[in-house]
C-alpha cells in the first residue's frame, strides 16, 4: 500500500517538477518581452525614464538575476505561495486573483463534474438496458458529448438568456447588488450560475453515459452477471452488481477526463464571463500577462494533481480489487 | 485533451475498455465476410459513416464547387439566410457558406493530421512500452502518465503564443504531440496482452526482430482497436482545435469552424441575431464527431461478437 | 546437449513489482541427443518458465544453460538466431499460436525470410511439403488456410513441421496435447516420439502424468519450481518415492481403477526445498533418506 | 426419474444457418445418480448442459421436452426457467475462478442471490456453515472478497453456492479441465460427495476426460456431432463399449504405464461434420472402421443390454 | 436642476475604504437602478490600484472621478476651463503663474493648497514617473501662497505644458507626503483621497463602483451638480458582452468598440451614439499605418506614397467597420484639429485609394513586375515581402490589414498581414523590428504639436517607445515640432502656419500614412438617464465618455449634465 502511495506520488512529484519548470520557462521565454509591454503601457517617452522604469520592473519582477537565480528563486516563492504580480492587474498578486476567481470556477465544477458523473452513469445505465433505449435515448449522449463546450454555451446563452431573456448572459452576479448573504444576493449569484453550469453539465453528462453504457454492456456479458442469470437471480440484482462494477473505470475516467474537464470549464467561463479561473486565463492570454498564466497553470496543474490523487485515494477505497492487490493478499 | 476521452478510456483495472473491445477479436474480424456483414447492417456504423462521408465530400468538394472567398466582403453584411446567400452572411458580408465548407475542410484536415499524428506517436509509444516492458516501459509509463495529468490545454495555449503565424497544419501538430497519452496507454495495455500471444513468442524464436514482430504481427491484430483509436483521436483533435481556436489560438490564416465560431462571438453576432453565424460551425463540429462516435461504437459491435446481440 | 546448470527464475510481483517470487529454484539437468525428457507438475510448478528460459524467452536470474557446451544467455542478435536454427519450440495452444489475421502458412514464411531468405520459391515449397508431411498431414488438405479453418491437431502438427524445417537439434514441446481432444492427442504423441527415433531430443513439459509416462524416457517431477523427484521414466513410474509424486500419481484418474470418493484426502505433503539425493541408479528424489 | 429429456433438438443461430448442436437427444438421468457427459470438443455438451438450464441468446429450443420431477421445463422460456433455476436446477460454471462478482464481499452475494429466490439468508446461514466445513473453506471466506481467495478455494466456494438450495439437477460443465490433477481429483470427489449426502438429486459430469468421469460417474453417456453416440454404466463404458466411436475413443487414452515403446496406440483418424450442415445418416459415418451403407440411416438409439444405450446398427 | 440623489444621505465625505467596509452606503448591498450609472468600456482588467499616477491602468475614475486636475480642456471648443485652478497665465517668458481655486476640500477635509500642486508637479522629478520628461524643460515649481503657484521655465515649451495643465491629477500632499519613489508608482493608494464628486464605494473582479460625495466644491463654485449616486463601472470582458448588457438595459454608458452598433442604433433598441447616422461617434485618434524607414523600399518616400495610394480605405471603413470610423484626412489631423489643416496642401498632395495611381507611382519610381507575378520588385530586382502586423485578437485591425494586404497586393505591393502576440509586437516596434504595422496611440489632445511629436520627433533612439517608431529622421520636421511647442496656445494662427508646414513635409514624405480616425466608441441607452450628449438639438456637447484622461476633456460635464428618466 505504502509503496503503491509513494510511486503514485513519484509520479505526482514529477509531474509537479515538470509543471512548474514548464511553467517557469513561459514568461522567460515567450516572444517579446513581459516588461517592456508594461513599460510601453505607461507611455513614457524620455530614454532616461524608460531606462529607470525597465530597471525598476526587472527588479520587481526578478528578472535582473541570473537564469538559474531566477529558476531558483522562483521554487522559492512558490514555496512561500507567491506567485508574483499579475501584468493584467498590476499590481495584484496573481495568487489573490487566482484565489478569487477559485470560488466561481469550484462552484460550477464540482457540481457539474459530480452531478453529470452521477446523473450520466445512471442514464447510462438505464440505456443500456434495452435495445431500443439503446438506440433512441443513447444518441443524445453521443450528441451531448461530441458538442463543443463553448457551442452548447453559445447556444444555451442564445436561446435562454439573450432570446427568451429567462436567465442573465455574463457574469456571477447581478451588477446592482454587492455580495451579501442576502436573498437577493444569493437568488442572483444562482441565476447567473445556470447556463454554465447547464452547458457543462450536458456536455458532461452525454460523455459519462456512453461510457457507462459501454462498460455496463460488458459487465452483463461477464462470467459472475451469467453466473447469477444461471442461477436465477432477478434482473435487478445482475444490473446492480454490474452497474456497480461498471461505476468503477468511471472513477478512473474521471481522473482522466478532470484535464478535459478543466479545459471545458474555461471557455465555458468565457463564454459567460463568468470571473472564474477560465475567465482569467482569457485574460492572461489577451493580455499577454505570463506572470498571471503562469499561476493559473500551476494552479490547474496543482487541482488536477490533487484532485487525481484524491480519486485514485477513493478508487483503491471502494475497489476491493484494487485494495487487496495493494495488501499483497493476493500474492 | 478530449472529451473523446470519456468514451474510450480503456479502464486499468476493470480491463473493459468502454467503446472499445476489451480485447480485440481479430478472429472474429477475419471470419470470411462476417465483418463485411455486420458491418454493413450495423446502423450505428452506416449512419455514422454516411454522415461523416457526407460532410467530408461537402468540406473537400464544396469549395471547389461553391468557389466564393470565405474571407472576402461579398455581400450585405448580417444577411439572413436563403435566397443569394445560402447560410447568410456575416457582419462583414462575407459568405457564411463558404467559410462553413473550408471551415469544413480545414477541421477534417485538423482530425486527420491531428488525430493520425497522436495516434502514431500514441502507438509507438504503446507499443514499444508494452512489448518492450521493463525499464523502457516505465520511462515510458512515467512519461505518459505525466502527460495524461498536465492539463494539455494550458500547454497548447502556452506554445500556441509562441507563434506569429499560425496555420491549420501547425495546430494539427501540437493537438497531435498533446494528445497521444491515454491512446499510448490504451494500445499499450492491449499490446501487453498481446505480446503474451503465443505467436509472437514463435516470431521470436523464428528470429523475426522486434519491430517486425510490432509491426507484423501485433499491430494487424489490433487494427480494429487502433482504428477506433484514431477515430477517437480524430474527434477529440477537432474539439481540441475547436476550443483553441475559440479562444483565440486557432490558425491566423484560413478558416475553421472553430474560427468562425469565435468570429461570431467576437462581433457579437449573439446580441445581434446572427444566429445562422454561430449556429452551423457548431452543428459541423458535433456532427462530425458525434458521428464518428456513433461509428465507433458500431465499430465496436461489429469487431466484437459479444456486443453483436444484446 | 542440452544442460540447465542450477538455475533458477524470479519474477517480480506485487502491485509495483515490490516482491519477488521464485517461480524456478536450482534447476539442473540435461536433455541428450535423441532423448525425450518430460517435465511433470501441477500448474505453477514453474514448467512453462524452465521451457521458456531455454528458448530465450524469459532471462535467467541465476545460474546458466548450455547448449552444447556454450552459454546460450550470451547469444545476440545474430548467434540467437542461430541458436533457434538447433532450438526450437511449440506451445500448449496451438490457436493462439497462429496470428489468426494470417494464414496458417505464414509460420513457414516467417522461417524462410528470416533463415533461407536465397531460397528458390519451388524449392521452399517442396521442402513445406514434405515437412507437412512428415507430420503425416495432407499439404493440399492443410496449406493455404486460415488459423480458424484447421483443427487444433492439424494446427499443432504444423507447429512441429515447421520445428522441422529447420533441422533442429531440440524441441521444448509445452503442453502440447493439452487443447488437443483425447482422439487427435494420441497422433501428436506418436509424431513426438518417431521424430525422436531420428535423434531429436525433445523436452516435454505436461501435467499429464500418462502422456509423460507414454512418451518419454526420462522424467523429472517439478513442485514449486524445484524438483523433486527425477530419473528414467519406468522408475519414476513404476517406484515413486517422494511423496509429492506419489500424491500426484495417486490423482491421476485412471481407467482401470476407481477412486474411493468417500476416502479421506490425502494431506498435500509438506513443502521443503530439500537436495536431491540418488535413491537408486539415476533415480534422484529430493531429500530422500533411505 | 429425476430428468427425461426426450428428443431435445437446440440449435444456434448464426449467420450461415442453424447450427445443429444438439440432434433429438433423448435419455433419462435418475434419482442419485451422476451421469458423466464425455465426447469430442464440440460434440454438444455445453449445449445440453446450458439448454438445461439457461439458454444463451443465440440458443433457439427447437423441438423435445426436457421433464425434471415429473414437471416439464421451459426451457425455451427464459422467463418462466427462473423458477426451476437455482432451487429445481443448478449449475456449476466452467469459470469458477470468475463467477463470483469481484467487488462484493461472498457473503453478501449469497444473501443477495437468495433474496432474489426470496430466501432468507438467516434460514440457510447454518447449513451454509455445514457446507463450507465439508469442503474445508473456514466461514470466514464469507466476509472477503473473491480475490482473496486462491483458485481452488473459489472453485470449492462456487460448488457450495450453486448447491446451497439442495436442487434436483446439478449440471458440472468441464469444471475440472483447467485444474491439475491433484485438486482435479478433489474437486471430483467432493462433487460425488454432494451426491451422497443428498444435496443434489442428480447431477450432470460434463467434461472430455473420459478417465475422470469414470471415476465419479454412474452412467456415462459419449455424445458425437450433436447426438447420442452410447450411453451406458460407467464401467461398461469403458470395459466393453459398443459403439465404434466410443471403443476408438477409449483405446487412444494412454494410461500411466502404458509407454510409446511398448505399446503404440492409435488416434482417430479426421474430423467430426460440421453442424451447419451434418450429414445424413450416421455421423460417425466417415470416420468409422465398420461404416457400411446401412450408415447412410440415422441409427436410432437402441437399448442393447439394460441401461445400455447404443446409437450404432453395427452394435 | 438640483436633487440631491433620491432622499438617501451620502455619507459625509465618504472615508474612502477597503473593498469590504463600505456596505453601508448600498441600502442592503443593491444600487437602485434610478441612482446608479452603469457604465463599461474603460477598465480592461479587474480595478487593480487607484494610484492617480498610473495613468495607464488605474480603476476607471481614479483621475476625473475621485482625483481631478487643474484645468478641464473642451476638445469640441478648444478651449480650456479652469478646474481646480481658479486662472492661469504666462507671467513671464518663463514663468506660469496659477491661481488656485478656493474653498476646494479633499474628501478628508482638508482644504487643497499650493503646496499639493508643487508636490504633485515635483512628484515627476522621480524617473520613473510618467510625467518625468515635463522636468527637461521646467525648472521649479514654487508655492507663492497657499493659492498661488509659480512655475519656472528653462524653456517656454507652452504647448506641451498646457498639455500637463490638464492632464495631472493634483494629489493631496498631506496624505502622498513621504510616500518612496516604488509607493508612488506601483502603490495601489488603496483609499483615495481627492476633490472629485465620487468616492469609493467598493470593487470586485469586474466591477469599480464609486459614491457620491457630499461637499464637491464644484456645486457651489460653478453650480454643477453629478446626479448618479452610484457609478458602476463594469470591467470590460469582451465586447460582445458589453452589448448584451447594453440591450438588456444594463449599462448607460458603454465605450466600447461594438461592432455592428449602427443596425442597432437604426433600429428599435433604445441605443442613441453621438450621432445618429455615420459616424456614429466623435473621432478620438488617429490609426495609422506605420512603415519601418529604415527598410528596403519603406526608406523610399516615393514607395510610401504608392503604398498609401493602394490602399482600399473605403472597404475597411464600410465593411469591416460598417461606417463606425471616418476615414482620415490625409493629414491625419483630427476633425477637432480642422483649423489646423491646410485644405491646399491637402488638395495638392493628399492621396486616396487610386490602384492605378499606386502601379503608376511605383512604375515611376523603378519598382517593376521583373517575374511576371503581379507583384512589383526592389529595384535592384529583389522580391518585396513586406509584413504588415498587428496585435493578434485586436479583430477589427486583423480584418482590417487582411483588406490592406488585398488592395496592396491588387496594386502589386507585397503585403502579406501577421498577427504576432503584443508583446512581442511591442518590442519589434520599440527595436524597429518589423516592417510595417498599424498604430494609433496619440489621442486628440490640446495640441496636434503632440500629432507631430509623435510623427517626427528625433533623435531615433535605440529603443523607440511611443514615437516615430517607423524611425523616420527629418531634422527641419522636428525642428519645426519644436517651433510649434513653443507657440503660444493662443496664437492659433502661428500653429497652423507651422503645421501647413509640417503637413507639406507629411505628405510629400509620408512617414505615417494616416487611414482611419478611430471612434470615441460611446453608446448610451436612456432607461434610467437621459440628456446625454448628442449631436442633435441642444443636448450637452460634450464627449461621453469615461475613458482614462478623457473626464477632464469634458467627460465630467457627460456626468453633471444627467438626468434622471424618471421624474
Ligand atoms: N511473467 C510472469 N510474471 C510473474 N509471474 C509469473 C510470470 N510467468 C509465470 N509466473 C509465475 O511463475 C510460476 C510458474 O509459472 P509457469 O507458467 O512456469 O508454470 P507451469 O508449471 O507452466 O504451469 P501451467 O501448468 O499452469 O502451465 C507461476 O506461479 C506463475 O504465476
Ligand atoms: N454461440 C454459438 N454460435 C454458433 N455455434 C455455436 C455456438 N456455441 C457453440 N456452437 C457450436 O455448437 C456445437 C456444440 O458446441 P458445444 O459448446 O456444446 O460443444 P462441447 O461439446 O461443449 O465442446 P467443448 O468440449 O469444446 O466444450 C459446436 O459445433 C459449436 O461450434
Ligand atoms: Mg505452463
Ligand atoms: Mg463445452
Ligand atoms: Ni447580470
Amino acid at each position: 500500500m505504502r509503496q503503491y502511495f509513494g510511486r503514485k506520488l513519484l509520479i505526482y512529484a514529477l509531474t509537479f517538477f515538470a509543471a512548474v519548470t514548464i511553467n517557469w520557462m513561459i514568461p522567460r521565454f515567450m516572444p517579446g518581452d513581459p516588461i517592456q509591454g508594461l513599460v510601453a503601457r505607461a507611455q513614457v517617452a524620455d530614454p532616461a525614464s524608460v531606462d529607470a522604469m525597465n530597471a525598476h520592473y526587472r527588479n520587481l519582477f526578478g528578472l535582473d538575476v541570473p537564469v538559474w537565480e531566477q529558476y531558483m528563486n522562483f521554487w522559492g516563492a512558490l514555496l512561500r505561495g507567491d506567485l508574483g504580480l499579475s501584468i493584467w492587474a498590476f499590481p495584484t498578486p496573481v495568487s489573490d486573483l487566482i484565489v478569487r476567481a477559485i470560488p466561481y470556477t469550484l462552484a460550477l465544477l464540482i457540481p457539474a463534474i459530480l452531478l453529470s458523473w452521477w446523473a450520466g452513469n445512471r442514464f447510462g445505465a438505464f440505456a443500456a438496458r434495452r435495445k431500443w433505449l439503446d438506440n433512441t435515448i443513447l444518441p443524445v449522449g453521443y450528441i451531448l458529448t461530441a458538442t463543443p463546450y463553448m457551442w452548447l454555451a453559445l447556444l444555451l446563452a442564445w436561446s435562454l438568456a439573450i432570446v427568451a431573456g429567462i436567465f442573465p448572459v455574463s457574469h456571477a452576479y447581478s451588477f446592482s447588488l454587492t455580495p451579501s448573504w442576502s436573498p437577493e444576493f444569493l437568488g442572483s449569484l444562482l441565476a447567473h450560475w445556470v447556463l454554465p453550469f447547464a452547458s457543462l453539465f450536458l456536455v458532461m453528462f452525454g460523455g459519462w453515459a456512453i461510457g457507462m453504457r459501454n462498460l455496463i454492456i460488458y459487465e452483463l456479458e461477464a462470467d459472475y452477471s451469467n453466473y447469477l442469470l444461471a442461477l436465477g437471480a432477478r434482473g435487478k440484482l445482475v444490473r446492480d452488481y454490474a452497474f456497480r462494477n461498471a461505476v468503477l473505470p468511471q472513477i478512473t475516467g474521471l481522473a482522466l477526463q478532470l484535464g478535459t474537464i478543466v479545459a471545458g470549464a474555461l471557455v465555458t467561463e468565457i463564454v459567460f464571463s463568468y470571473p472564474g479561473i477560465g475567465y482569467l486565463i482569457l485574460q492572461a492570454i489577451n493580455s499577454q500577462d505570463f506572470f498571471l498564466l503562469q499561476g493559473v497553470f500551476l494552479f490547474i496543474v496543482l487541482g488536477v494533481l490533487i484532485a487525481n490523487f484524491i480519486i485514485d485515494a477513493v478508487y483503491t477505497l471502494v475497489d476491493p480489487r484494487t485494495r487487496v492487490r495493494l495488501q499483497g493478499a493476493g500474492a | 485533451m478530449s472529451q473523446a476521452d470519456q468514451i474510450s478510456l480503456p479502464a486499468e483495472s476493470g480491463g473493459a475498455a468502454p467503446g472499445q473491445p476489451a480485447a480485440p477479436a481479430p478472429v472474429a474480424a477475419r471470419r470470411g465476410g462476417d465483418t463485411l456483414y455486420f458491418a454493413l447492417r450495423n446502423k450505428k456504423l452506416v449512419g455514422g459513416l454516411i454522415v461523416v462521408l457526407a460532410l467530408l465530400v461537402l468540406g473537400v468538394v464544396g469549395p471547389l464547387v461553391h468557389t466564393n472567398s470565405p474571407t472576402e466582403y461579398l455581400g450585405t453584411p448580417g444577411q439572413s439566410p436563403g435566397g443569394e446567400w445560402l447560410m447568410g452572411t456575416t457582419m462583414f458580408g462575407q459568405d457564411v457558406l463558404a467559410q462553413f465548407l473550408h471551415g469544413l475542410r480545414s477541421t477534417f484536415l485538423v482530425g486527420a493530421l491531428g488525430g493520425g499524428l497522436a495516434a502514431i506517436v500514441g502507438m509507438a509509444v504503446g507499443f514499444v512500452a508494452g512489448y518492450r516492458g521493463g525499464l523502457v516501459d516505465e520511462v515510458l509509463n512515467m512519461l505518459t502518465n505525466i502527460l495524461l495529468v498536465i492539463p494539455t490545454l494550458a500547454v497548447l495555449i502556452i506554445i500556441a503564443a509562441y507563434l506569429k503565424v499560425r496555420g491549420v497544419m501547425v495546430e494539427a501538430l501540437f493537438i497531435g504531440f498533446t494528445s497521444w497519452p491515454w491512446a499510448a496507454r490504451a494500445v499499450r495495455s492491449q499490446t501487453l496482452t498481446l505480446a503474451s500471444r503465443d505467436f509472437v513468442d514463435l516470431a521470436r524464436l523464428s528470429g523475426v526482430p522486434t519491430w517486425k514482430i510490432i509491426t507484423r504481427d501485433i499491430a494487424p491484430n489490433m487494427s480494429s482497436y487502433l482504428f477506433m483509436t484514431f477515430i477517437l483521436l480524430f474527434g477529440g483533435a477537432v474539439l481540441a482545435a475547436a476550443t483553441l481556436d475559440f479562444i483565440g489560438l486557432g490558425p491566423t490564416d484560413g478558416m475553421s469552424l472553430g474560427l468562425m465560431l469565435n468570429n461570431a462571438v467576437r462581433w457579437s453576432a449573439l446580441q445581434l441575431g446572427l444566429w445562422w453565424w454561430f449556429v452551423p460551425p457548431g452543428l459541423g463540429i458535433t456532427a462530425v464527431v458525434g458521428a464518428l462516435y456513433v461509428m465507433n461504437v458500431g465499430l465496436d459491435e461489429v469487431f466484437n461478437p459479444r456486443l453483436r446481440e444484446m | 546437449m542440452l544442460s540447465l546448470h542450477s538455475i533458477s527464475k524470479d519474477y517480480r510481483t506485487g502491485a509495483f513489482g515490490g516482491a519477488t517470487m521464485t517461480a524456478v529454484r536450482d534447476v539442473s539437468f540435461d536433455v541428450g541427443v535423441g532423448e525425450v525428457v518430460s517435465l511433470i507438475g501441477e500448474s505453477g510448478s514453474g514448467k512453462s518458465t524452465i521451457g521458456r528460459m531455454i528458448l530465450r524467452l524469459a532471462s535467467v536470474t541465476r545460474g546458466k544453460v548450455t547448449f552444447d557446451g556454450a552459454d546460450i544467455s550470451a547469444y545476440r542478435g545474430p548467434a540467437l538466431k542461430e541458436y533457434y536454427r538447433d532450438v526450437q519450440g511449440v506451445f500448449q495452444d496451438p490457436f493462439s499460436c497462429y496470428n489468426p489475421v494470417f494464414r496458417a502458412d505464414r509460420v513457414f514464411a516467417m522461417i524462410k525470410e528470416e533463415y533461407f531468405p536465397r531460397v528458390p520459391r519451388e524449392e521452399w515449397a517442396e521442402k513445406i511439403e514434405a515437412a507437412v508431411e512428415a507430420v503425416r498431414l495432407n499439404p493440399g488438405e492443410v496449406l493455404g488456410k486460415y488459423p480458424h479453418q484447421l483443427s487444433g491437431g492439424q494446427l499443432q502438427r504444423l507447429l512441429i513441421a515447421r520445428a522441422l524445417l529447420l533441422d533442429i537439434k531440440l524441441l521444448v514441446a509445452d503442453e502440447i496435447t493439452s487443447m488437443l481432444d483425447a482422439s487427435t492427442r494420441i497422433d501428436v504423441l506418436n509424431l513426438l516420439a518417431d521424430l525422436k527415433a531420428r535423434g531429436l531430443g525433445v523436452l516435454f513439459i505436461t501435467h499429464d502424468l500418462s502422456l509423460g509416462n507414454y512418451v518419454s524416457e526420462r522424467t523429472i517431477v517439478l513442485r514449486r519450481g524445484s524438483i523433486v523427484e527425477m530419473g528414467p521414466t519406468n522408475l519414476v513410474f513404476g517406484n515413486p518415492l517422494h511423496p509429492y509424486t506419489i500424491k500426484l500419481l495417486d490423482s491421476v484418474p485412471r481407467l482401470h481403477e476407481k477412486w474411493d470418493v468417500d476416502a479421506e484426502r490425502p494431506a498435500e505433503p509438506a513443502w521443503a526445498v530439500e537436495p536431491l539425493v540418488e535413491a537408486e541408479p539415476g533415480h534422484f528424489v529430493a531429500g530422500y533418506a533411505a | 426419474m429425476a430428468l427425461r429429456v426426450s428428443d431435445l433438438t437446440v440449435h444456434y443461430r448464426t449467420l450461415r444457418g442453424a447450427v445443429k448442436a444438439l440432434d433429438g437427444v433423448t435419455f433419462e438421468v435418475g434419482d442419485g445418480e451422476i451421469l458423466g457427459l464425455a465426447g469430442e470438443s464440440g460434440s454438444g455438451k455445453s449445449t445440453l448442459g446450458k439448454s438445461l438450464i439457461r439458454m444463451d441468446g443465440r440458443m433457439r429450443h427447437v423441438g423435445g421436452t426436457v421433464e425434471l420431477d415429473g414437471k416439464e421445463l421451459p426451457i425455451g422460456d427464459d422467463g418462466a426457467m427462473n423458477r426451476f433455476r437455482y432451487k429445481e436446477v443448478s449449475l456449476i460454471p466452467q469459470y469458477a475462478m470468475s463467477a463470483l462478482n469481484p467487488t462484493r464481499k461472498i457473503g453478501k452475494m449469497v444473501a443477495d442471490l437468495l433474496d432474489s429466490h426470496g430466501v432468507r439468508y438467516k434460514s440457510v446461514e447454518e447449513e451454509l456453515g455445514r457446507r463450507l466445513d465439508l469442503v474445508e473453506l473456514p466461514a470466514e471466506v464469507l466476509g472477503k472478497y473473491p480475490i482473496e481467495l486462491s483458485g481452488g478455494m473459489k472453485q470449492r466456494m462456487v460448488m457450495v453456492i450453486s448447491t446451497l438450495l439442495d436442487p434436483s439437477l446439478l449440471i458440472a460443465d468441464e469444471v475440472t479441465s483447467a485444474l491439475d490433477v491433484s485438486t482435479q481429483k478433489a474437486v471430483a470427489t467432493t462433487l460425488a460427495g454432494f451426491r451422497n449426502r443428498g444435496f443434489v438429486k442428480s447431477m450432470i459430469f460434463i467434461t472430455h476426460d473420459i478417465s475422470l468421469t469414470h471415476q465419479i460417474a454412474d452412467t456415462i453417456m459419449v455424445m458425437y456431432a450433436g447426438k447420442l453416440a452410447e450411453k451406458a454404466p460407467a464401467d461398461t463404458v469403458v470395459r466393453a463399449p459398443r459403439h465404434p466411436y466410443t471403443k476408438a475413443l477409449i483405446n487412444s487414452l494412454p494410461e500411466v504405464g502404458v509407454q510409446y515403446a511398448e505399446r503404440k496406440l492409435a488416434g482417430i483418424p479426421g474430423s467430426p461434420p460440421s453442424l451447419l450442415n451434418p450429414p445424413a445418416g450416421c455421423r460417425f459415418r466417415d470416420r468409422c472402421p465398420l461404416a457400411f451403407d446401412k450408415c447412410g440411416e440415422q441409427p436410432p438409439a437402441v437399448e442393447v443390454a439394460p441401461g445400455h444405450l447404443v446409437a450404432c446398427c453395427k452394435a | 436642476g438640483c436633487t440631491g440623489g433620491g432622499g438617501t444621505t451620502p455619507p459625509q465625505s465618504a472615508p474612502p475604504s477597503g473593498a469590504a467596509s463600505a456596505p453601508a452606503a448600498a441600502a442592503n448591498g443593491q444600487f437602485p437602478r434610478n441612482e446608479t450609472l452603469y457604465t463599461s468600456g474603460t477598465q480592461y482588467g479587474p480595478p487593480a490600484n487607484w494610484n492617480p499616477i498610473r495613468e495607464w491602468d488605474f480603476a476607471t475614475g481614479t483621475k476625473g472621478l475621485c482625483y481631478e486636475t487643474l484645468f478641464l480642456y473642451d476638445t469640441q471648443k478648444g478651449e480650456f476651463t479652469p478646474w481646480l485652478a481658479e486662472s492661469g497665465s504666462w507671467t513671464g517668458d518663463k514663468e506660469y503663474t496659477l491661481k488656485l481655486r478656493q474653498g476646494v476640500t479633499w474628501s478628508d477635509g482638508k482644504p487643497l493648497v499650493a503646496d499639493d500642486v508643487v508636490y504633485t508637479f515635483e512628484l515627476g522629478k522621480m524617473e520613473t514617473i510618467p510625467y518625468h520628461p515635463l522636468w527637461e524643460f521646467l525648472e521649479k515649481v514654487e508655492a507663492v501662497d497657499p493659492a498661488t503657484v509659480k512655475f519656472t521655465f528653462k524653456e517656454a515649451n507652452y504647448q506641451q505644458f498646457a498639455n500637463h495643465l490638464y492632464s495631472r491629477a493634483i494629489v493631496p500632499k498631506h496624505v502622498w507626503d513621504g510616500r518612496s519613489e516604488k509607493e508612488v508608482l506601483d502603490g495601489l493608494n488603496e483609499k483615495p483621497v481627492g476633490t472629485g464628486p465620487y468616492a469609493y464605494h467598493s470593487h470586485d473582479q469586474d466591477r469599480m463602483v464609486w459614491v457620491k460625495r457630499d461637499g464637491w466644491w464644484a456645486t457651489k463654485a460653478l453650480n454643477l451638480d453629478v446626479k448618479p449616486k452610484y457609478i458602476v463601472d463594469i470591467v470590460n470582458g469582451s465586447n460582445e458582452v458589453a452589448l448584451g448588457l447594453l440591450l438588456q438595459n444594463g449599462l448607460d454608458l458603454s465605450n466600447n468598440f461594438l461592432p455592428g452598433i449602427a443596425n442597432l442604433v437604426n433600429g428599435n433598441f433604445g441605443i442613441k451614439t453621438y450621432y445618429s447616422k455615420p459616424p456614429y461617434m466623435l473621432s478620438a485618434n488617429t490609426a495609422w499605418l506605420v512603415p519601418n524607414t529604415t527598410r528596403k523600399p519603406m526608406d523610399d518616400p516615393e514607395f510610401r506614397k504608392a503604398l498609401a495610394h493602394s490602399i482600399d480605405l473605403k472597404t475597411i471603413v464600410e465593411k469591416v467597420y460598417g461606417n463606425l470610423v471616418l476615414p482620415a484626412s490625409p493629414t491625419g489631423l483630427l476633425p477637432q484639429w480642422d483649423k489646423f489643416v491646410d485644405k491646399s496642401v491637402v488638395s495638392s498632395q493628399g492621396f486616396t485609394y487610386d490602384e492605378a495611381k499606386a502601379k503608376k507611382l511605383l512604375a515611376d519610381a523603378g519598382y517593376r513586375d521583373r517575374d511576371g507575378d503581379g507583384l512589383v520588385e526592389n529595384k535592384d530586382g529583389s522580391k518585396i515581402e513586406l509584413e504588415l502586423a498587428v496585435p493578434n485578437g485586436w479583430t477589427d485591425w486583423m480584418e482590417s490589414i487582411r483588406v490592406i494586404s488585398a488592395s496592396a497586393k491588387k496594386a502589386g505591393i507585397n503585403v502579406e498581414p501577421v498577427f504576432p502576440e503584443y508583446p512581442k509586437l511591442v518590442s519589434d516596434r520599440s527595436s524597429g523590428d518589423f516592417d510595417l504595422m498599424i498604430n494609433n496611440e496619440r489621442q486628440l489632445s490640446n495640441t496636434p504639436w503632440l500629432y507631430y511629436d509623435y510623427l517626427f520627433r528625433l533623435p531615433v533612439q535605440k529603443q523607440q517607445n511611443t514615437v516615430n517608431f517607423g524611425r523616420y529622421e527629418n531634422e527641419r520636421a522636428w525642428e519645426l515640432t519644436q517651433d510649434l511647442d513653443r507657440t503660444k496656445v493662443e496664437d492659433v494662427e502661428g500653429m497652423a502656419k507651422i503645421t501647413s508646414e509640417l503637413q507639406k513635409i507629411h505628405l510629400d514624405e509620408m512617414p505615417v500614412i494616416p487611414l482611419w480616425y478611430n471612434g470615441l466608441w460611446s453608446q448610451t441607452t436612456s432607461t434610467a438617464w437621459k440628456n446625454w450628449p448628442s449631436a442633435e438639438g441642444s443636448a450637452p456637447k460634450n464627449p461621453p465618455t469615461l475613458w482614462r484622461n478623457w473626464i477632464e476633456l469634458g467627460g465630467i460635464y457627460t456626468l453633471t449634465n444627467l438626468q434622471p428618466a424618471q421624474g
